[in-house]
């Protein structure tokens, strides 16, 4: 016997119910992008004027913060030598996720000056996914602005898949980062 | 009187309230920070923002006391909300909004957190946890006998106090006990961790102390209970010193003047070291303390 | 029948003469004649006065048996045979020196006439000297022998005052002849205070005692309960005799607090010294010098009863622990505390009486030692001796912290065990001995019976 | 008066024994107190005048005066208890020279 | 019928046989250990709290017993705790030097515990708690120190011995050693004599200020399953004297009044013993805040915790006095409950030093949760036991407008917190350490389920105190002061009301909102303890990540150089003892015979001189 009583149609699959919910996560997410500052290079020194009175970086929603567990943002300010990059490939994946990656100047797109180093790399791209690159040696404090906004844009259009990118491609970007850093994960290298 | 469910609803109704009513608080202060210091600031509900972006992260978790001190120390602090009295007429629980409940309870939801910290097993959490116990061990001390002497006059059901201050001829303790008055709001300072002594948060010392290993919805949980917290105190100042309020605007307009003073006054302060808070409190404000419970209980000296 | 308490002197006596005529002999003699003694002492010697040589009583010799001499009889002659059995093997040469003491000792406990009381005073002493000789310190010997000549003839001398006042050596004469002619008891003070210094020096009591450390520290199982726990329960006994007959009639005002001061201090300064002891056998002598003083406080006090207690309490105990670590001494070479650690985790039972004695020493509960120290304490308080009251107890913490201290480091073995192996007989004797602490601790009934007739010894003195 | 003469021998004994170091001289100092005892204790029995306290034929009225008797038998039993403490003080002497080589309490060290 | 002198022969009588039972096979020695306990307590339990232990049953001539409210409640907390620890020895008890006398001593001094607190005579009571010392003093060197029993034994004896002094003054007033008649006869100098005496017992005992020294040393070193019996237990016989020294004596003590009328009319005893108190709570709390070793920490919190004792006889309202009592039930649950979870610790590490563990929550978290449950009542936090108790406390000295208690008592309350979190975050949490993963393990059932039962009754002491509250009430009555009234629900004090079940609910049902918030959000993803923030730096070793020593080092800095003050007077004192020794033997026992003439001459000169003049 049918049941008279009144059920409503689940026409909205799981998957619609995920996307709506990411929809909103997302307006959220944008609006409160929380910075973890990799200041590695001279790029750095354009944080403070974004942060303070001249551009208030804060009206976007946007501040620093001390620990990668609680940022979105992996501000990767410069150029990134061997040595830095195993650290910051190990912050990245201390982020929680969904987590972006924003690299200032030229140095983490192609090496900038530091291109023929040996020390430093030259593609940022090849060992953690970058959502936003801010061209410019070093970029000027409202090209750095202007990239978070493209983030957000990019949020807002579902684009800032760098994070899910890294985990579909793991085994090429561990590749690469075996290839140019030996071992990621060293061991202890002070106390031993 | 007896306790229904309805009285645990209006209960949670005055935790929910707490929350929103201090989250938006806070937003606004930071907009009135950010024009003092010529800024635009963020948007009113950015702390909204902010709360909710972090619930929706997919957090890391270190076991389950990680897990489980996060719950127990949003569940203690929401608890502790629930007894909170918003004006002198409306409480969830009558007669049992005790004081030491304030106290003690709120401890629970401490101990939580700092024991969701130490869980982590992240040093910095521990340094952390043991600034904000001996911040704790700090204000609390001059606090309390402030309190005492509160106590001693007009009884401890929080809306009791409340009725004392209104009732005819008596004045808010801030006038009635001026010494108390100003020991209660630097004591405030040090529970709401605003500036000087913000040592155990100090994100640029300890990388942000208890919190270092919490992203996503611990977080956020964290938060709220921050946020609730604050609520709390905040309304304990109100209803111990300003005389509660008649009537909910009353209130929040006390609220935010309070609130708003207190984060105006930790914007112009750096940080102390964590010896210097114990040595602060345990100097000026506990000798004024002394002063004013000694005029106050023994000379009988109440304005 | 009556005067068949003559025999309890005169058998080792005799016995004595003839065992230096055979050195083979000797030893059996002296087994013999002590438990002769003992069976004597415990069925056949009435309570009475005995007579010597038929002469009326204020004029001859005359040895008396009451309650209390009959206890510290019944105590020494036990432990002396006890003590006898435990070493005849090994000391077969001090027989004839142990019946010689014997007869001395028994002689001081018997007699009622206070030169005669000298005579046995020297007798038991030079066997005294010469038990310790075993000791080979001949300097300590020595050293004890100069000390006790000139405390005994202190003695003579206040009793030789006292005969030039009253014209009597009989004790019960003397005291009644004071009491019948209210003698001023500031005409008291001289030959009292020397008497009570002659028997001083053999009583241990502080500053006049620096003959026990050498005597004591180097004892072997004979000279070490002999003279710690035998002798000392001995004088004790004696000294009470007098002090609560004849010297209580001197001791009034001023010299009394004199004495209780100088008791007191001595009681004081020897629990200081055993706590800044590390030797075993230093602390045990120290904390006998203290328990003895405490006798004294309380004989001059008058708690005839639970000074007599005490003294039978202490003499048990301190028989156990001398035993104990003159044993392990000899086995080990050194009585250092610290080199002697972990005597007992291979010697339970040995440990276990050890601890009772100590434990009984100290007061504390379910022993012998604790019903004696809440009853003189109890004295004390109806007495109203405040001071003494917080001296003693002052002093008894001191003493628990340095016998707790050493019963710890007797337990519990540090690096290497020490070994020490106990006879049989030892044993025995240790449980024994803790049975009897345990039983009298636990069962005070013997002890409160026993209350009534003690009391009543001024009385059998008083009415002759 | 002779009691005094008596009393100075004993201050003399102790003396001796306070200030002398050496074993033979301390045993004499005991003797001198021994011996000054003993004359104390004879003349606490002596009576001015007295006569011997023997009855004969002669003194048998118990009206004369005679010297009290005990004392004197008290002397004789202290004499004989004094040489024997003294002949053991004295052996126990030899056992020391022979242990130690020497009668002065100052040569013989420490260690006893 | 129960009978209280059948208990304490049964008692000796399982010592004696425990004794060869653990000779023979030390697990059956402390099974049998366990059953004799809990017979003990099932025939109080029984019997006791309708008041129908039997008395009357003379076996032993010269004891006599009487069952008071007072004495029973003590006699079943401390019982309780026997109990509760007696099941530790099983897996204890082996591996000690003297196993066989472990059982033995365990049982004697459980003999003791129940002499005292059913005595009707000082003597008896005296002579058990001489006993009590003795039997528990042996049991302590099994652990680790051995000198810990000595300064426990000094300064026993120096209670027992100053109670004992005080009796024998109340003997000579009323010419009994009867309780009641003693209590009743002191008055004036007299009454403030033995008051004092009784109160150097009660603070000996109960390790209060100036004698705190013994506790930490004692609780620390002494074996692991005797550690809780002593703060858990005997320390209360502290408590039991200070019922005595402050509720029966001192009101016959004389009153200072002060003119002023607004100051408090006490007895100038009274404030002392509250002073007295409240510095043991602040010394106490401040001790523990520095220590490294999970034990001795407790036991300076058991000093703090017998400070708020102290502090609550000595204000001596009904609800003060109350909070006194319900205070010694729920810090023995407290500190019984902490130091068995310890114990447990170090039964599976082998150390209770802090700075050598961590992160034995993963492998032991019931014992954690035990261990917090405890702490959470020690410090006073609802819904455990401790918060009403302290709850009560603060009342009567807000009531009393007491300030400089005040600060004592809540500076303890907030330091309660830093130091119970020592040992949480120290020991439990933070990083697990790498020689403790493969080897520890849960303790076995028969620990955790004693631990459990406490953990429980902590709740129950502190969700549902009327029934106890009730019983205090008539102790109350006993003692001549107003119950305190209370409901099923409610206490109501003189400045308001709590009803600790609605606490509880409320906060239960703020988790259950926490956790529906926690459980609806997204799954986090779960990580190692090892992968923390690090600044990026790469670190493997977990001693490196683990914050365990010098936890407060910063607050420690501020008083460090004033922490030793007490020890280092003790320890002059014995010096000075020592010394006084050996100027005695210097003095009296040289070798030069001159020195005894000289003596002999001296006091001649000075008794004829004396004479003469």
């Amino acid at each position: 016997m049918k049941s008279t009583k009144f059920t409503p149609e689940r026409n909205i699959s799981k998957a619609e119910t995920d996307r709506k919910w990411w929809e909103i996560g997302d307006f959220f997410r944008r609006n409160s992008l929380w910075l973890l500052m990799y200041c590695t290079g001279c790029c750095a020194i354009e944080l403070p004027p974004a942060m303070t009175s001249a551009y208030d970086m804060e009206r976007l929603g946007m501040g620093p913060m001390a620990t990668p567990r609680q940022a979105d943002i992996l501000l990767v300010s410069g150029y990134l030598s061997l040595k830095t990059l195993r650290r910051l490939i190990y912050t990245y994946e201390q982020m929680s996720e969904p987590r972006y990656v924003v690299a200032l100047g030229s140095c983490p797109i192609n090496g900038g000056i530091y291109h023929d180093s040996h020390a430093v790399i030259n593609q940022l791209d090849q060992y953690v996914p970058v959502d936003v690159y801010v061209a410019g040696c070093m970029p000027n404090t409202e090209a750095v602005m202007n990239g978070f906004v493209d983030l957000m844009e990019q949020i807002k259009n579902k684009s800032a898949n760098g994070w899910k990118k890294y985990h579909d491609n793991y085994e090429w970007y561990r590749q690469n980062q075996i290839q140019s850093l030996g071992e990621v994960d060293v061991h202890d290298e002070f106390h031993d | 009187m007896s306790i229904t469910i309805l009285n645990f609803l209006i209960g949670l109704g005055i935790a929910f309230f707490g929350f929103v009513l201090q989250t938006s608080i806070a937003g606004l202060n930071r907009k009135i920070v950010g024009r003092l210091q010529k800024r635009v600031g963020p948007r009113w509900y950015q702390e909204f923002l902010d709360i909710f972006k972090l619930l929706s992260k997919r957090a890391t978790s270190h076991g389950w006391i990680f897990d489980f001190g996060v719950i127990m120390a949003l569940g203690g602090i929401i608890a502790t909300a629930m007894f909170m009295p918003l004006t002198s007429t409306f409480n969830a629980f009558g007669t049992y909004d005790n004081f030491f409940i304030f106290v003690y309870l709120l401890a629970v939801g401490m101990l939580g957190m700092a024991m969701s910290a130490s869980g982590s097993g992240n040093p910095w959490a521990s340094i952390g946890v043991m600034r904000a116990l001996t911040t704790m061990l700090a204000y609390e001390v001059p606090f309390m006998i402030i309190i005492l002497t509160i106590i001693k006059i007009a009884g401890s059901s929080l809306t009791g106090i409340q009725l004392y201050q209104q009732a005819a001829g008596n004045n808010w303790f801030l006038i009635a006990l001026p010494l108390g008055g100003i020991v209660g709001f630097i004591s405030l300072m040090g529970m709401l961790g605003k500036k000087p002594f913000e040592t155990y948060i100090a994100p640029a010392e300890i990388a942000s102390g208890p919190m270092v290993e919490y992203g996503g919805k611990q977080l956020g949980m964290l938060f709220i209970m921050h946020e609730i917290t604050v609520f709390i105190e905040v309304s304990l100042f109100v209803h111990l010193f300003l005389g509660g309020a008649t009537n909910i605007f009353i209130f929040i307009l006390k609220y935010f003047l309070v609130y708003t003073l207190a984060n105006l006054i930790s914007n112009v302060n750096g940080r102390f070291k964590i010896d210097q808070v114990v040595t602060f409190f345990y100097k000026w404000p506990l000798i004024l303390a002394i002063v004013q419970a000694f005029i106050a209980i023994y000379l009988g000296w109440v304005i | 029948m009556s005067s068949l308490a003559v025999l309890l002197i005169a058998i080792p006596l005799i016995a004595a003469f003839v065992s230096i005529l055979s050195k083979k002999v000797a030893p059996y003699l002296l087994l013999i004649a002590s438990l002769i003694n003992v069976i004597l002492l415990f069925y056949f010697v009435p309570d009475g006065i005995v007579v010597i040589g038929g002469y009326d009583l204020p004029y001859g010799i005359n040895l008396f048996v009451d309650t209390f001499s009959r206890t510290g009889l019944g105590v020494v002659n036990v432990l002396f045979l006890v003590i006898v059995l435990l070493n005849i093997v090994e000391f077969k040469k001090y027989s004839s020196v142990l019946l010689v003491a014997l007869a001395g000792l028994n002689g001081l406990l018997l007699t009622g006439d206070l030169f005669n009381l000298f005579v046995f005073l020297e007798i038991s002493g030079i066997a005294a000297y010469l038990i310790t000789t075993s000791n080979h310190k001949p300097l300590a010997t020595f050293r004890y022998l100069i000390i006790g000549a000139v405390g005994s003839s202190l003695y003579l001398f206040g009793l030789i005052i006292f005969y030039g006042m009253f014209g009597t050596l009989n004790l019960m004469d003397m005291v009644s002849f004071i009491q019948a002619n209210n003698v001023d008891p500031s005409a008291l003070v001289l030959p009292a205070m020397l008497m009570f210094i002659g028997l001083g020096v053999e009583a241990k009591l502080l500053p006049f005692n620096s003959w026990v450390k050498g005597v004591l520290k180097d004892s072997n199982t004979l000279s070490g309960p002999m003279i710690a726990a035998v002798y000392a329960a001995t004088i004790s006994f004696v000294f009470g005799r007098i002090i609560n007959n004849l010297l209580t009639l001197a001791f009034v005002g001023n010299l009394l607090i004199v004495v209780l001061v100088l008791l007191a201090v001595g009681i004081f300064i020897a629990e200081a010294m055993a706590f800044a002891s590390t030797k075993v056998r230093e602390i045990l002598l120290y904390s006998s010098i203290a328990q003895a003083s405490i006798v004294i406080l309380l004989f001059v006090n008058g708690i005839v009863l639970w000074a007599v207690y005490l003294i039978i309490a202490n003499a048990l105990s301190k028989t156990v622990m001398f035993l104990v670590i003159n044993k392990a001494t000899k086995d080990h070479g050194d009585d250092e505390s610290d080199s002697l650690q972990g005597v007992f985790s291979k010697n339970i039972l040995v440990g276990i009486t050890f601890s009772v004695a100590t434990l009984s020493v100290m007061g504390l509960p379910l022993f012998m030692g604790f019903v004696v120290k809440l009853n003189y304490l109890t004295e004390l308080a109806v007495g109203a001796q405040w001071a003494l009251l917080a001296v003693i107890l002052i002093s008894s913490i001191i003493e628990g912290i340095y016998f707790v201290r050493m019963l710890i480091k007797l337990w519990y073995p540090e690096k290497n065990e020490v070994t020490v192996k106990f006879d049989l007989g030892f044993k025995v004797v240790f449980v024994a001995i803790a049975l009897i602490l345990l039983a009298l601790g636990t069962y005070t009934a013997p002890l409160n019976t026993l209350d009534n007739s003690i009391d009543t010894i001024a009385e059998v003195i008083d009415n002759g | 008066m002779i009691q005094y003469a008596a009393i100075i021998l004993i201050v003399f004994g102790l003396y001796g024994l306070l200030s002398n170091r050496n074993i033979i001289k301390m045993i004499i100092s005991l003797n001198i107190i021994e011996i000054g005892l003993n004359i104390f204790i004879i003349s606490v029995g002596f009576v001015y005048d007295g006569i011997a306290p023997i009855l004969t034929s002669t003194n048998s009225s118990s009206a004369l005066l005679y010297v009290d008797p005990l004392p004197q038998a008290l002397v004789l039993t202290a004499i004989v208890i004094g040489v024997g403490t003294t002949a053991l003080g004295l052996a126990l002497a030899k056992k020391i020279y022979s242990k130690y080589g020497t009668f002065e309490l100052d040569e013989m060290g420490d260690n006893e | 019928m129960a009978n209280i002198e059948l208990l304490l022969l049964f008692l000796l009588a399982s010592g004696i046989v425990s004794y060869f039972l653990t000779k023979w096979k030390s697990f059956v020695g402390s099974v049998f250990t366990i059953f004799s306990t809990m017979f003990v307590f099932a025939s109080l339990a029984m019997y006791g709290f309708s008041g129908q232990l039997d008395t009357t049953v003379n076996v032993i001539p010269v004891l006599s017993f009487a069952q008071t409210n007072i004495g029973f409640y003590f006699a079943i907390i401390i019982v309780f705790v026997y109990l509760m620890v007696s099941f530790f020895h099983p897996y204890f008890v082996g591996e000690y030097k003297y196993k066989n006398s472990y059982n033995v001593m365990f049982l004697l001094s459980l003999a003791g515990v129940i002499g005292t607190f059913f005595a009707d005579n000082f003597i008896q009571l005296f002579f058990a708690f001489e006993f009590i010392v003795w039997t528990s003093m042996l049991l302590i060197p099994m652990g680790k120190s051995k000198k810990a029993a000595v300064s426990y034994y000094g300064f026993s004896a120096a209670g027992s011995f100053a109670m004992l002094f005080g009796i024998l003054v109340m003997r000579s007033v009323s010419g009994s050693f009867d309780i009641d008649l003693g209590l009743a006869s002191l008055a004036g100098g007299q009454a403030t004599l033995v008051f004092v005496m009784f109160l150097v017992a009660a603070f000996s005992k109960l390790g209060a200020f100036p004698f705190h020294i013994w506790l930490p040393e004692a609780h620390g070193n002494a074996p692991h399953p005797f550690s809780p019996v002593l703060s858990g237990a005997l320390v209360k016989l502290g408590a039991f004297v200070a019922v005595f020294a402050i509720l029966r004596i001192m009101p016959s003590t004389p009153l200072i009044d002060f003119a002023n009328s607004n100051l408090p009319h006490i007895p100038l005893g009274q404030y002392a013993v509250v002073i007295l108190g409240s510095l043991s709570i602040v010394f106490g709390t401040l001790m523990a805040i520095k220590e490294d070793d999970a034990k001795k920490l407790l036991a300076y919190s058991s000093m703090s915790h017998g400070g708020y004792i102290l502090v609550a006889f000595g204000i001596m309202t009904s609800q003060a006095v109350a909070g006194g009592f319900y205070h010694i039930l729920a810090h023995a649950l407290a500190s019984a409950g902490a130091f068995m979870a310890i114990a447990a610790v170090a039964k599976q590490t082998g150390t209770t030093k802090m700075s050598e563990l961590g992160g034995m929550i993963h492998k032991m978290p019931i014992t954690y949760i035990v261990y917090l449950v405890a702490i959470i009542s020690m410090a006073g936090i609802p819904p455990m036991g401790g918060f009403i108790s302290k709850w009560l406390i603060f009342q009567a000295v807000i009531d009393k407008g007491m300030i400089f208690v005040a600060i004592a008592v809540f500076f303890g309350s907030i330091g309660s917190f830093l130091y119970v979190f020592r040992p949480l975050a120290a020991l439990f949490l933070g990083q697990e350490l790498r020689e403790y993963k493969v080897k520890v393990k849960e303790a076995p059932f028969l620990m955790l389920l004693p631990m459990l039962i406490i953990t429980a009754l902590n709740v129950y002491t502190g969700v549902i105190p009327s029934a106890i509250l009730n019983f205090t009430n008539g102790m109350l009555v006993d003692l001549g002061l107003a119950p305190v009234s209370i409901t099923m629900w409610d206490i109501v004090g003189t400045t308001g009301t709590l009803n600790p079940a609605l606490i509880a609910l409320v906060f239960g049902f703020g988790v259950v909102i926490a956790f529906i918030i926690f459980i609806v959000l997204k799954k986090s993803k779960k990580v190692t303890l090892m992968e923390t923030y690090t600044a990026g730096n790469f670190v493997h070793d977990e001693q490196l990540l683990h914050y365990t020593k010098d936890f407060y080092a910063p607050l420690e800095r501020l008083y460090i150089k004033y922490t030793t003050i007490m020890k280092e007077f003790y320890e002059t004192l014995a010096v000075k003892v020592k010394e006084i020794g050996r100027f005695g033997k210097y003095l009296f026992m040289n070798k030069f015979i001159g020195t005894t003439i000289l003596w002999i001459i001296a006091i001649l000169l000075f008794l004829l001189v004396g004479e003469v003049l």
